[in-house]
C-alpha cells in the first residue's frame, strides 16, 4: 500500500503547511485531479454515454456497402457513461485558465468579457436548428440578422459593404488579399508584391505568400510607427496593396496612414487594414475614413464572440466601392421585406467565389449582433474609449518598472519588454510565468517580434480598476522579486497543476496522438 | 453601461494617471480630421429584455420546427444537452489558444483526445487541432498535396460537395493550380475509367468525397492506388463523419489525407457554422501540415502534460514561409465533438451509425412506395438523391408547409439535365419512421 | 513589496517540488482563487450587473407611499459588473466537491449522477414560465405531467394514491404524521405516540414533536433490526403510529416488516415509511405490499434531482385507501381528456389542507418524471439491483479493514466503524478527512447514532466498478497510513483550500452574516 | 441502461466478490412474499430523443407566450441568462448540504452571502440558510414566537397570502395554537383598529404582509408597535422581495421576525417551485430559528472559512427536541437568488423596484383609461386588484386569447362579496408599456 511516487506524508503535512501564500490575483492552491486521457480508460464492455433508439438490426449493411469498405467497432474508443465523462470534463475545465477565472491581459487578442446572454441566444431553436440550405422562406430571421449585421458592421468601420463570410481573421485577411488581387487582375496585373511592416502578424506575410505575393517587410521607426518616407521608397508599380494594422501591434496609432494610403494609392495599390485591433477604435475613428480600402474584422475579439480555447472565430471584411465587385458569396440582399442569399456567381461575375462551405460562422454573428444591439451607438464608444483607459492607465503605473520600449502614445494595449529586469537573469519569459503563480494569465510574450523580450498587456474595457490594480501590484512584486530571488521566479509556476513543459522535446519527438502503451514520462 | 465596470470616479481618477484630460484625450495620437465626429449609426441601445424580444423575433422568422431532410454538407443530429453544459464551462469556453501550457492543460488535453478521434475514425496516423471547415481544410490539402510533390495539377471528383470545390478553387485561383475535374457514373460513383485517364505524373493529388455529396460511397481504395501510382497523393472529404462508424477510415484504405468536418458530433446545425473542420494524415506529412498542433511532453517535475508544438510550421514563427496562416480555428467546435464522440464511445458510434443507415433505408422505402426511385444505383449511408421529377417545384411547395425538403441537384449540376429531378435527401436518428412516412407522402401530393 | 503573509518564494518553491502525490481518487493541488465576500469588494459608484430598461422617473413613489416607509438605496449592497460576479461565482464553484467533480458516497443522501438533460428539460420555456395560479386551460402541460408523476409514484411504492406537495423528506413526513393525526382524529382520538426505532434519522423525530407527538425510541436488535418483540411490547391503544425506515439507515432490511405492520395495525395504529431509502427497493419491492399505510419520496435522492449544495428537494407521500380523504392539496385530477386542480377544501373536506404554497417543486416533478420515462420498467429495477450491487462490492472488499458492525446483510449502502483503527487514535473524522487528499467526499460519518463512529457508505447505481476500486483503494490507503503515520492522517486535508474549520469557535461567537468591518481571523 | 455503467462483466465479477449468485440473490434479506414479481407498471423507457419529444409535447401544450399579469405570490420576472450559467456549474449544483466543509467552501460562502443579502434587504439581523417557501417559512415563525413567548394566539391579518394562511393553519392544526384573522379596510390595509382589539397578553405573534396579499403596502411599523407593547412578536411576511428595493425592511421598522420568498430573484415562476423561502429575525433568537445555519470560522491556518453551525437546534442532533425537522432546504434556489441579488447589486435593485413600481403605474392608468378603478385605496408597489366587473369571466375570456390575466379575489375571499368584482394584476419590468395598453384593452372587451 506504500505510495508508488515515494513521496511521504509527513513530508506532504509540512509542505501544506507551508504552501499558502496568496497571489496578487488571489491565487492559492486547492483540489485538482490529475485525469487520465479518455483512450486510457478502456473501452470494456458495451458502455456509452449515450441514449439512442435501438437499431432494429433490419437493414444489414454488408447487402448493399462493399464488404472491403465496412468496419468493425472502433476497438480503441473509450467505452464511458455519461458521468464519466462529465467528470472528465469537468475535472480538466478546472486547469485551464479563462477569462472567467480571472484576468487575462493577452496582447492582440482582446479577451474581454464573453456575455453569457450571447450564448443563450445562440441557442435559441430557430437558429440553433437551422439548416443552412434552408429555403429562404423558412429562414428569414437568419437571414434577416446576417443583413442587420453587414450593415451595423459597415457602419462601424466606415466602409459601403461587408462580408461576413470568413471563419476568422487570417481568413479575412485571405479573402481580402483574393479580392486585391482579383481587382488588379481585373486591371490586367495582378502585381508581385505586398508591403507588410515589421510590426505585423504573422498571419499577415503568411495571407500574402498563401496568395502568391512576395512580402517586403517595412521598418517601422524609432516611435513605432511606420513613416511615409519608408513607404514611398518601398512603392512601385508592382506592389499590389499595403498591409497595416492600426493601432498597429504595439498599440500605436499609424498617424501617417492618410500620408500612406495617398502614396500606395498613387501608385495604383490598395491599402489592407489589419482589423484585430479595432478594439482600440470603436466609435472613435473609422478605418474606412483612414484611407484603407478593406479590412477585416475579427467578431472573436471586438465583438465578444468567445474564444473557445482557440475557436472558432468570426473574420467579416469590409471593402470600399472599388471592392465590391469582388465580395465573396454568399451575399444577403434585401428584396422589399423579403431576404435573399446571392450564391451562384452569374449574379457577381467578378466575385472571388466563396471562401467557406455555407455562409460563415453563423453563431458567431448571433452573438456580435447582440453585443453591437446591446451597447449601441453610445456604448460602442465607450467600448473604445475605456479599452483605451485601462491600457493607458496600467501602462502610466508600470513604466517605472518594466521597461517600455517606445514612448509614443498608446492605444489599447501597451507593450513592455524585460530590459530593466537584464541583471537579475529574469527574462519575459519567467515574469509571465510566475504571474501565473499571482493568479494571472500572463501577457502576450515575444510578440511583435520587432520589440526584443516584449510583453504585451491588452486589458480591454470589461475590466475594473480594482483589477487592474491588482494586476499592477503583481507585476511590481515580480519585478522586485527578480532583484530579490531570481531563482525563485525562474521556478515558477508554482501553483498550476503542471510546471513549465518541455517544449523541446515535445517538437523533437512528436506525440501527436494517443496510442495503445504510449507513455510519456 | 452594461459591460463597462467603470464609474465616474475611477473614469477621472484612472485618465489622471495616465496622464489624459478626458477620454478623448487619450486619442490625441489619432490625428483630428481621421476622427470620427458623430455617433455611429446603429440602432440604440437595447437593455436585455428587449434585446431577448428582439432576437426571439429573428429567431422565430425561421422555421425549424421539424428536422430538415437536408444533408448536403451539414446533418441533422441530436446532441445531448450534456455536451452544452460541459461546452458552456467558462473555463473552457473563454480560453483561448493554449499559448501558456501551464494554465491551459484543460484545453490541451481535450485537444489531444481530439486529434486522437480524428485519427480513430479517420484510420489516419495524426491529426490537427481543428480547421475552419470542411471546404478550407479540403483547399489546404491540396495546397499541402502540392507543396509535398511540387507538382500543380488537382484532379477533383466532380461528386465532391460542390460549396467545397468551389472553395478549393478560390483559393488556388491565386496558386496557379491546376484543377481538373471527373465526372461520376450513373451509379452516382466517380468514374474510375476517367480518373484514370487524367492522373499523370504532373498530379499532385486526387480529391473524392467519402461519402460523396450525392450520398454515394466511393470505391476509395482503387482510387488511392491509382493516384499513389501516379506518385500523386490521395485526398478523401468526408462531411457526414459519422459513416465512420460504418465505413472503413480512409486511413485503411490508402488514402494520404483525411479531411472534412465533425459537424455531426456535438454541433448544431447553426445556419451552417461553426463546425470543426479536421485535418488527419501520414507521420511523415507532419512538417507539411497545416494549423496548431497538441502534442505530449513532460513538464519539470517529469509529469506528462501537453504543448502546442511543431510551431516552426505556423505564421507566428515562419511568417511567409508558413505551411498556412490558420491562427484562431475552431478549437470550441473541436471541443463539442469531443464531448460528443467521449459519450458515444465505441458501442455509441456504431449504434447511431447503423441507426442512421437503417433510418435511410426506411426513407428510402417510404419514397419507393410514394413513387419515387433513387437517383443513383451506388451504395449509400444515410443520405441518398430521388428521382420526384421537378425538385426544385418540390422543394417549394414543401417549404410553403414549413418542411425543408432536401436540396435539388440540379442546383448544383446546371449543366446536367439529368439530374433536374434529384432531391438529395438525408436521414438520421432524428427523423422518427412516422416522420419518415409524412414526409414521403407530402413530396408524392 | 514583501509579502504580508511572511511566506518566503523559496520555501514554496521547495514546497511545491514535493507536493505532487496523487490520491487514489486523482486529487492533486492546482491553483485556486481566495475570494471575499461579494460585500467586501466595495459598493462604489452605481455599477451594476444587470442591464434593466432605465425608470423614466415619472412616477414618484414619494407621492404615494408613506414617507416612513421609503427607502434609499441599501448601501451595503455590492456594486459588481457581470464578469465580476461571473469569476466570483466560478472561483467558488472551484472549492466544491460535487458529484460532477468525483465520487460522493454520502451515506443516506443518494448521491447519483443529476442528469443533464433533466435540466434542460426543467427549463423548456412552457415549464420555467408557466404562473402557478394560470387558468387550467392554459396550464394543461403542467397538469398531465403532474398527473403522470403521480400515477408512477404511485405505482413504484405500491399505494394507491400519492400527493406531490411537500417540498422535501422532512415535509414529506411531516404530511404524512398529519395525515395519521387526521385519519385517528376523525376516529375520534388522536393518540399520543409514535414508536420509532434508534436508527431512524433525526427528521423522524423532529416530525412526530411538530407534530404534537411523544416519541418512543425502539432499540434495534444486535442484528440491526427492529424485532416484533420489540414493537408489541411498546405498542399500545395510545400510539398513533409506528415510522419505519426500510432499508434502515444501515441499509439493512427491516424483515419483520410485515409482523411489525400487523402488530401496530392490531392495536389500530398506522406504519409510516421513511422512503428516503427507496433506491435499494426499486422495481424489486414495494413499500406499499410490506404492510405501510404512507410514506414519502425523496425525488432529491432516489430520482435522481440535483441536491443544488442543500436542497430543493421534493418530497411526495404515497398512501394507501384509508388515508386518501386527508391527503392535502391541491390534487390533480383527470375528467376526461382535461386535468384540473382540486384546490378547495370543500371538495376535499377531510384534507388537511395545504402544506406549501401553490402545488409542490414542479420543477423537480420534471426531472423525476423525465428519469422515470427514460428508464421505463427494467431501468427502474437496474437502479435497485445495481445500488445494492454497488454497495455489497464495496463491503466486501472493505471489511478484512474496517470493522462492520453488523453482519447481515446490506442493501444499498454499509456502514462501518474505526473500531480497528482504535489503537492507532485515529477516527472516523479523520478518515473522513484524508479521503479529502484522495479525491473523494467522505462518506456520512456518526449516523446512526446506534453506531460508534460510523462511517455510512452509500455508492449509488451510477458509479463504475472502476470508481469504487479506487474508492477502495483510498480507504485502505488511509487504514493502512493510520498505522505508519497517524499525524499525517489527523493533519488532513492538506489538498483543498481550508485546513479543518474550528467549529466550535462558530457555534460559540456565531457571525451569521458579513457587516462592515467584519474580522475573522 | 441509460446512467448504469456496470457492463456484464463487471457485474458478473463484483456478484462474485460479493458472494452473491445473482442480482436478486442480493435481495435474499427480503422476505419473498414482499418482493414485487413482476415489472413496474410505467410505461416503456424512451430513449433521449423520444424523451425530449415528449417533454416538449407538455411543455408545449402549456400556453405561457406572454408574461402573466398574474403575482399573488408568484412573480414573472427577467432572469438574466448569466444567473443559471453560473448555477449549472456542476460543483454547486450537484453538491448537497455542507457537511464536510473543507470541500464545501463554495457553497458556503455562497450561503453566508444569502444570508447577508436577506440580511439587509430585511433590514434584520441574522437569517438562515433558507427556507422551503414563503408559507412554510411563516408557518415556522409562528411557532418559533409561540416557543418564545409561550403563548399560543397567533393574530394574522386576512390580508397575509391566503396559501400562507392556510399553510400556517395546517402547520398549527396539531400544536393547539389558536388563530385569529384580523380583517381589512376598504384600503386593503390590514384594520389596525380590530388588531388592537385582539392583541393581548396570550398572543404570541402578529402576522402582516408586506406588501400585503392585495399589493397593498401596510403600516408595519404601526402593527409592530402594536404587538411589541402586548409582548407578542411581529412578523412580516413579504412575497414579492423586489419591493425591498423601494420600501423599507421589517427590520427597520420594529418587526422580530420576517418570513417569505425570495422567488422575485434568480427563479423562474415555474408553476410554483422550487423558490426560496427566507427566515430572518434578530440576533437574541438564532438559538430558536428553525434550519440550516451558515456561519464564519478560522481553519487550523487560521484562514477565514464557513460552516454549518448552531446545529444543537437541529433534528439530526437535537432529534425530538429540534427547532424544526428541516433538513433540505431551497439551497439552489437560494443561490439563484443570491447570484441574481449580487448582479443587481445596490443600483440595480433600486432601479428594478423603482421600473416595476412605474410598470404599476402604467397598468393603473391603463386600465383607468379603460374604465376600471382600483379596487383598494391604499399604497401599493407592483401589484394592485381592480375592479372589473366578473373577475372571473375576465379570466376566463381573457385564457381563451392566452393570456393570464390576473387573480379574481374573490376565489380567496369567497365569504366577500364586495371582492367578486376585483381582479388582482401585477406589472414587472416584463411588462412593457406596449404589452400593458394591450392588456388594459383586452380586459375591456
Ligand atoms: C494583429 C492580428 N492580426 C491577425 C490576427 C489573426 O486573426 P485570427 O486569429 O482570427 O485568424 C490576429 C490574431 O491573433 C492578430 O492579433
Ligand atoms: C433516512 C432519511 N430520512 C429523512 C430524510 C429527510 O429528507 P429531506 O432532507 O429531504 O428533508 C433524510 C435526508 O437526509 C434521510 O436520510
Amino acid at each position: 500500500m506504500a505510495n508508488p511516487t515515494g513521496w511521504k506524508p509527513s513530508m506532504e503535512a509540512e509542505a501544506a503547511a507551508r504552501t499558502f501564500d496568496v497571489g496578487a490575483g488571489g491565487a492559492t492552491r486547492g483540489i485538482a485531479y490529475e485525469e487520465k486521457l479518455l483512450f486510457e480508460r478502456g473501452s470494456a464492455g458495451g458502455r456509452s454515454g449515450v441514449s439512442l433508439p435501438a437499431p432494429s438490426g433490419r437493414a444489414d449493411p454488408r447487402d448493399e456497402l462493399p464488404a472491403e469498405l465496412l468496419r468493425a467497432e472502433i476497438a480503441e474508443l473509450p467505452a464511458l457513461g455519461e458521468l464519466e465523462v462529465v467528470r472528465h470534463f469537468t475535472r480538466l475545465s478546472a486547469w485551464n485558465h479563462g477569462i472567467d477565472t480571472g484576468f487575462y491581459p493577452l496582447g492582440s487578442c482582446t479577451m474581454k468579457y464573453n456575455p453569457k446572454s450571447s450564448e443563450a441566444l445562440a441557442r435559441l431553436p430557430g437558429f440553433a436548428n437551422a439548416h443552412p440550405l434552408l429555403p429562404a422562406e423558412l429562414a428569414q430571421g437568419s437571414l434577416e440578422l446576417m443583413y442587420q449585421l453587414e450593415r451595423a458592421l459597415s457602419e462601424i468601420s466606415g466602409f459601403p459593404a461587408t462580408t461576413l463570410t470568413p471563419a476568422a481573421g487570417a481568413q479575412g485577411e485571405l479573402t481580402g488579399v483574393m479580392m486585391i488581387r482579383a481587382y488588379h487582375v481585373a486591371r490586367g496585373n495582378p502585381r508581385k508584391k505586398v508591403l507588410i511592416p515589421d510590426t505585423a502578424h504573422g498571419t499577415n506575410p503568411a495571407t500574402c505568400a498563401l496568395n502568391g505575393y512576395e512580402v517586403v517587410q517595412l521598418a517601422s521607426g524609432a516611435d513605432g510607427r511606420l513613416h511615409p518616407e519608408t513607404v514611398r521608397a518601398a512603392m512601385d508599380e508592382d506592389v499590389a496593396a499595403i498591409m497595416i494594422t492600426n493601432p498597429n501591434t504595439l498599440g500605436i496609432f499609424e498617424s501617417h496612414i492618410a500620408e500612406i494610403a495617398a502614396v500606395v494609392h498613387a501608385k495604383g495599390g490598395l491599402v489592407y487594414g489589419d482589423g484585430a485591433n479595432l478594439n482600440a477604435l470603436l466609435g472613435v475613428a473609422r478605418p474606412g475614413d483612414m484611407g484603407f480600402d478593406v479590412m477585416q474584422f475579427n467578431l472573436h475579439k471586438t465583438f465578444a464572440t468567445p474564444h473557445g480555447g482557440g475557436g472558432p472565430g468570426s473574420g467579416p471584411v469590409a471593402v470600399s466601392e472599388n471592392l465590391i465587385p469582388f465580395l465573396p458569396l454568399p451575399q444577403v440582399v434585401k428584396e422589399g421585406e423579403h431576404y435573399r442569399l446571392v450564391t451562384e456567381d452569374r449574379e457577381r461575375p467578378q466575385s472571388i467565389g466563396k471562401v467557406r462551405e455555407f455562409h460563415g460562422n453563423f453563431g458567431m454573428f448571433v452573438r456580435a449582433l447582440a453585443l453591437i444591439r446591446e451597447y449601441g451607438p453610445e456604448g460602442l464608444r465607450a467600448t473604445g474609449q475605456l479599452a483605451v483607459l485601462n491600457a493607458n492607465y496600467v501602462r502610466a503605473r508600470l513604466k517605472d518598472v518594466y521597461d517600455l520600449p517606445y514612448e509614443t502614445d498608446s492605444l489599447h494595449e501597451v507593450v513592455f519588454t524585460d530590459k530593466a529586469l537584464k541583471p537579475t537573469g529574469v527574462t519575459t519569459m519567467d515574469v509571465a510565468k510566475r504571474l501565473i503563480d499571482h493568479g494571472f494569465h500572463p501577457p502576450t510574450v515575444y510578440f511583435p517580434l520587432v520589440v526584443h523580450g516584449a510583453l504585451m498587456i491588452e486589458p480591454t474595457e470589461t475590466e475594473t480598476k480594482e483589477t487592474l490594480d491588482r494586476f499592477v501590484d503583481g507585476m511590481r512584486q515580480v519585478a522586485e522579486q527578480a532583484k530579490t530571488d531570481p531563482e525563485g521566479v525562474k521556478a515558477a509556476p508554482l501553483k498550476s497543476v503542471r510546471a513549465r513543459l518541455d517544449e523541446v522535446r515535445a517538437a523533437r519527438k512528436p506525440i501527436l496522438r494517443w496510442r495503445p502503451g504510449m507513455k510519456v514520462e | 453601461m452594461r459591460y463597462h465596470p467603470h464609474t465616474e470616479d475611477e473614469i477621472h481618477e484612472m485618465l489622471q494617471v495616465a496622464g489624459a484630460r478626458s477620454l478623448d484625450d487619450l486619442f490625441r495620437s489619432i490625428p483630428e480630421p481621421l476622427r470620427l465626429k458623430r455617433l455611429l449609426q446603429v440602432p440604440p441601445a437595447l437593455d436585455e429584455i428587449a434585446l431577448f424580444a428582439e432576437m426571439r423575433r429573428l429567431a422565430g422568422k425561421n422555421q425549424t420546427e421539424h428536422p430538415p431532410f437536408i444533408g448536403a454538407g451539414a446533418y441533422p443530429h441530436h446532441v445531448p444537452p450534456v455536451v452544452d453544459q460541459l461546452l458552456l464551462r467558462g473555463e473552457l469556453f473563454t480560453a483561448y489558444t493554449p499559448y501558456q501550457p501551464e494554465v491551459s492543460q484543460g484545453t490541451l488535453q481535450a485537444l489531444f483526445e481530439w486529434q486522437t478521434f480524428v485519427c480513430l475514425l479517420t484510420g489516419m496516423e495524426v491529426a490537427n487541432a481543428s480547421m475552419y471547415d470542411g471546404a478550407s481544410a479540403t483547399a489546404e490539402a491540396a495546397l499541402m498535396a502540392a507543396r509535398l510533390t511540387g507538382r500543380k495539377k488537382l484532379v477533383v471528383s466532380a461528386a465532391v460537395h460542390p460549396e467545397y470545390r468551389r472553395v478549393l478553387a478560390t483559393y488556388l485561383a491565386s496558386t496557379g493550380d491546376e484543377v481538373v475535374t471527373v465526372p461520376f457514373g450513373a451509379d452516382g460513383r466517380t468514374d474510375l475509367g476517367a480518373l484514370a485517364r487524367v492522373v499523370d505524373g504532373d498530379t499532385a493529388a486526387v480529391v473524392m468525397g467519402y461519402p460523396n455529396f450525392l450520398g454515394v460511397v466511393e470505391p476509395l481504395g482503387e482510387a488511392a492506388a491509382l493516384a499513389r501510382k501516379a506518385g500523386a497523393l490521395s485526398i478523401a472529404v468526408t462531411a457526414e463523419a459519422v459513416a465512420f462508424g460504418m465505413l472503413k477510415g480512409p486511413g485503411e484504405l490508402g488514402v494520404d489525407v483525411a479531411v472534412g468536418t465533425f459537424q455531426s458530433f456535438g454541433n448544431s446545425l447553426g445556419y451552417g457554422g461553426p463546425a470543426p473542420g479536421f485535418f488527419a494524415t501520414s507521420q511523415q506529412n507532419i512538417r507539411q501540415m497545416p494549423g496548431r498542433l497538441c502534442g505530449a511532453t513532460v513538464d519539470k517535475q517529469g509529469r506528462r502534460g501537453f504543448v502546442l508544438t511543431l510551431s516552426t510550421r505556423e505564421q507566428h514563427i515562419r511568417r511567409e514561409k508558413a505551411t498556412s496562416n490558420i491562427c484562431t480555428n475552431a478549437g470550441l467546435a473541436a471541443l463539442a465533438s469531443t464531448i460528443h464522440l467521449a459519450l458515444l464511445g465505441r458501442r455509441g458510434l456504431a449504434d447511431l451509425a447503423r441507426l442512421n443507415y437503417e433510418r435511410a433505408r426506411l426513407l428510402r422505402d417510404a419514397m419507393k412506395r410514394a413513387g419515387f426511385g433513387l437517383a443513383f444505383s451506388g451504395p449509400t449511408f444515410n443520405e441518398m438523391a430521388f428521382e420526384v421529377g421537378d425538385a426544385e417545384a418540390v422543394v417549394a411547395r414543401l417549404a410553403r408547409k414549413g418542411v425543408a425538403a432536401g436540396v435539388p441537384l440540379g442546383r448544383f449540376f446546371p449543366g446536367e439535365p439529368r439530374l433536374r429531378g434529384a432531391l438529395l435527401c438525408v436521414a438520421t436518428e432524428l427523423h422518427t419512421p412516422e416522420l419518415i412516412e409524412l414526409f414521403a407522402r407530402d413530396v408524392r401530393n
